[in-house]
């Protein structure tokens, strides 16, 4: 799907939709796990964060997505020229992360449909998301292996078609119809116009990473 | 500047217990020179629930701006407040001795101080549980404005029930009894007093709460 | 008025609040300095 | 966002209809509050019931004995509600997707329907083992609907804010308790005049602002102690 043109023809088919952060800091007690960390994405651009472990990528992540105050520093993220606040945008983005669980009470379908509900999306939705990651409706969300359980966090994350991507190690964990299912379901995404922030410990063997931030000390 | 205001404080004080011996007289139905103790008794409970309520407003002003000395304001007021609550209630149980032969009878206003002081002593313990600074701010400041919605209620319905569980009837001591206009004096000038050293204690505590971590005082 | 024994009373509670208010001095003083410091 | 009342009621009943789904599945909090109501009841009633309590006594101390067993019940099955969502980190995606205010509207009607069905099973075993003679059982449903209620909404509040905290156990009774205890001293005078058949007095308007001012301050304080 890597279109072959290079950037600087590229011009966002969508009103411009951006997401700018600078200087963010995060500490936890005496320990400062972001210093100033400044970036940007744009409609069809990834942004790649890495770094080893324990460098804040999680942190800057949840942070980005509202889960986490930053302690300093400025986040803004439009869409369609229109400023959100912290509580819309943490309610419009797609978050996909290792500690994200689901109800293991109830089967992937009644996950989804719940949370579909949450997202005022039609729960059709989420079938035919399950399809395209490859995941039995109706199985206890509980008795899932690690491999599906990544998938149903992709399913979940993309139900209310997110403008706004972040992904914390998204492809960990996946066997290879799993990385390349999810990997088309992105690449759909930034074709039409979506972004995204991938955090990864090492560089990803990615079609196109626009820009790139490297946490390491 | 400020030194002018400190003396100046001292000497209000000062006059205070002054004043509390010898200007104000010892009006009918008190027993001996000891119940003067009210002078006392009742600002430091005025000044427990100014502790409170300063402590509710410097919340609602952390929940807004985030501001990590707004959080230490705030914890620092309650800490204030429940030792003025503590020390009230010795006094007012001092007092009761006197006054009603117990030191604890179940009085409306003891029963209520008390109960507040259970309710702020269970913020300092939620304080005590958070680890992470931005959460422990937000979830105390919740609970700080949650207790002025509801300690009211304390001192609303404790006296009414109360004095239905006492057949006999209950001399209120603050309010019911008429005040000579000189004890009013001295009691007002001593809550003014209290209310005073209130808000130095705070400042002092503040500051040494945000040297302690190490940043800047505000 | 008896000053005997109620002088006492007034008495020993003045000493303390001078003292709890030299203590509350002191301490703004000390304050101030390692405020100076940061 | 201005979220439209159908969709933001959609949501409530759907955090509503998920928390009893759950429930079904694993039947957690029904055990818990079930064993707990009884277990309570049987020790207090086998204390109580050989001496036959007077009637006299009866109407002092049965009806407080009566909310003590609710009030322990919901201390014990309640703060489940929140403290498994950050404990299985189901709080993540929650936080990401609902509404707050919505939420914490869902989550308190699950704890009303379970406290109205702890109290509904419990109050006539408890009068039956006591042999307490209600005058006026409707004052009693007032009492105990009013009194649930409180009991419902302000745990729901306090079991949001320990939820976040370490020691949850414990942590709850000693927050929640303070709270609780102007509404309890309301619901055991409702009850008392219930079951001696007076009128419902001053108590009952005042539990139930009582219950007003603790719904809205959960409103207002729900969402800032929900999201970061």
């Amino acid at each position: 799907m890597a279109d072959g043109a290079g950037r600087q023809g590229y011009s966002p088919p969508v009103p411009t939709s951006r997401l700018v952060f600078q200087g963010v800091r995060r500490r936890f007690g005496r320990l400062s796990v972001l210093e100033g960390v400044s970036g940007e994405a744009a409609p069809g651009q990834v942004l790649l964060v890495t770094g080893p472990n324990g460098s804040g990528k999680s942190t800057l992540l949840r942070c980005l997505a509202g889960l986490l105050a930053p302690d300093a520093g400025s986040i803004e993220y439009r869409e369609d020229d229109r400023p959100l606040d912290t509580a819309e945008r943490r309610r419009r983005v797609g978050f996909v992360a290792p500690d994200l669980a689901f109800y293991g009470e109830l089967t992937v379908r009644e996950n989804l449909a719940f949370f579909a509900r949450l997202r005022r999306v039609e729960p059709a939705r989420g079938l035919a998301l399950l399809d395209r990651v490859g995941l039995p409706a109706e199985r206890m969300a509980g008795t899932l292996s690690s491999g599906m359980r990544q998938r149903l966090r992709w399913a979940w994350a993309l139900l209310h078609r997110p403008r706004l991507l972040l992904l914390d190690e998204p492809f960990q964990n996946f066997d290879a119809p799993g990385e390349s299912a999810v990997r088309g379901l992105l690449a759909e995404h930034l074709a039409d116009g979506g972004m995204a922030v991938v955090a990864n410990p090492s560089s990803l063997d990615f079609d196109h990473v626009d820009t790139r931030i490297d946490l390491g000390r | 500047m400020k030194n002018l205001l400190a003396w100046l404080l001292w000497l209000w004080i000062s006059a205070v217990i002054v004043g509390a011996f010898y200007y104000a007289p010892l009006a009918m139905g008190f027993l001996g020179e000891s119940s003067r103790i009210l002078f006392f008794h009742v600002p430091m409970a005025w000044a427990s629930f100014l502790g409170f309520i300063a402590a509710a407003v410097w919340s609602i002003r952390y929940l807004r701006s985030r501001n990590p000395a707004h959080d230490r304001a705030a914890a620092a007021a309650i800490e204030l407040g429940l030792l003025f609550g503590v020390l009230a209630t010795v006094t007012g149980a001092v007092w009761a001795r006197i006054m009603w032969g117990a030191y604890w009878n179940w009085d409306p206003r003891q029963t209520s101080i008390l109960i507040s002081l259970l309710f702020y002593g269970a913020y300092l313990a939620l304080r005590g549980a958070i680890d992470d600074q931005d959460t422990r701010g937000r979830l105390s400041a919740a609970y700080a404005i949650l207790g002025i919605v509801v300690t009211p209620f304390l001192f609303w319905i404790v006296p009414r029930i109360t004095y239905s569980l006492h057949p006999e009837p209950v001399i209120n001591a603050e309010g019911k009894i008429e005040m000579e206009s000189r004890m009013q004096h001295v009691l007002y000038a001593s809550g003014l007093g209290f209310a005073a050293l209130f808000f130095w204690m705070h400042d002092l505590a503040c500051r040494v709460a945000a040297l302690r971590e190490r940043k800047p005082a505000p | 008025m008896v000053t005997g024994g109620i002088g006492w009373v007034v008495a020993v509670n003045l000493i303390i609040w001078t003292g709890l208010f030299l203590y509350m001095l002191r301490l703004g003083k000390r304050l101030r300095e390692m405020e100076k410091e940061k | 966002m201005w979220t439209p009342a159908s969709t933001w009621a959609a949501e409530a009943l759907a955090v509503f209809v998920k928390e009893w789904r759950c429930e079904f599945r694993t039947r957690y909090a029904l055990n818990t509050l079930g064993l707990f109501a009884f277990t309570t009841l049987v020790v207090v009633s086998v204390n109580l019931g050989p001496l036959g309590v007077s009637t006299a006594q009866g109407t002092a101390v049965l009806p407080v004995l009566l909310w003590l067993i609710l009030l322990f019940s919901v201390a014990a099955g309640l703060p489940r509600t929140f403290v498994q969502e950050e404990e299985s980190q189901t709080a993540v995606a929650l936080r990401l997707a609902a509404t707050p205010s919505a939420l914490f509207c869902g989550k308190l009607l699950y704890s009303l329907t379970l406290v109205f069905a702890l109290a509904a099973l419990v109050t006539p075993v408890f009068a039956a083992m006591m042999n307490l003679t209600v005058e006026s059982p409707g004052l009693l449903a007032g009492a105990l609907a009013a009194g649930g209620y409180g009991l419902a909404a302000g745990s729901t509040l306090v079991a949001a804010i320990i939820a976040q905290a370490r020691s949850k156990g414990t942590l709850f009774a000693v927050l929640s308790f303070p709270v609780l205890l102007p509404l309890l001293l309301l619901a055991v005078e409702v009850t008392r005049n219930a079951v001696l058949g007076d009128a419902a007095g001053v108590a009952l308007p005042q539990l139930l602002l009582y219950d007003a001012s603790v719904t809205i301050a959960g409103l207002m304080l729900f969402p800032a102690v929900w999201n970061p």
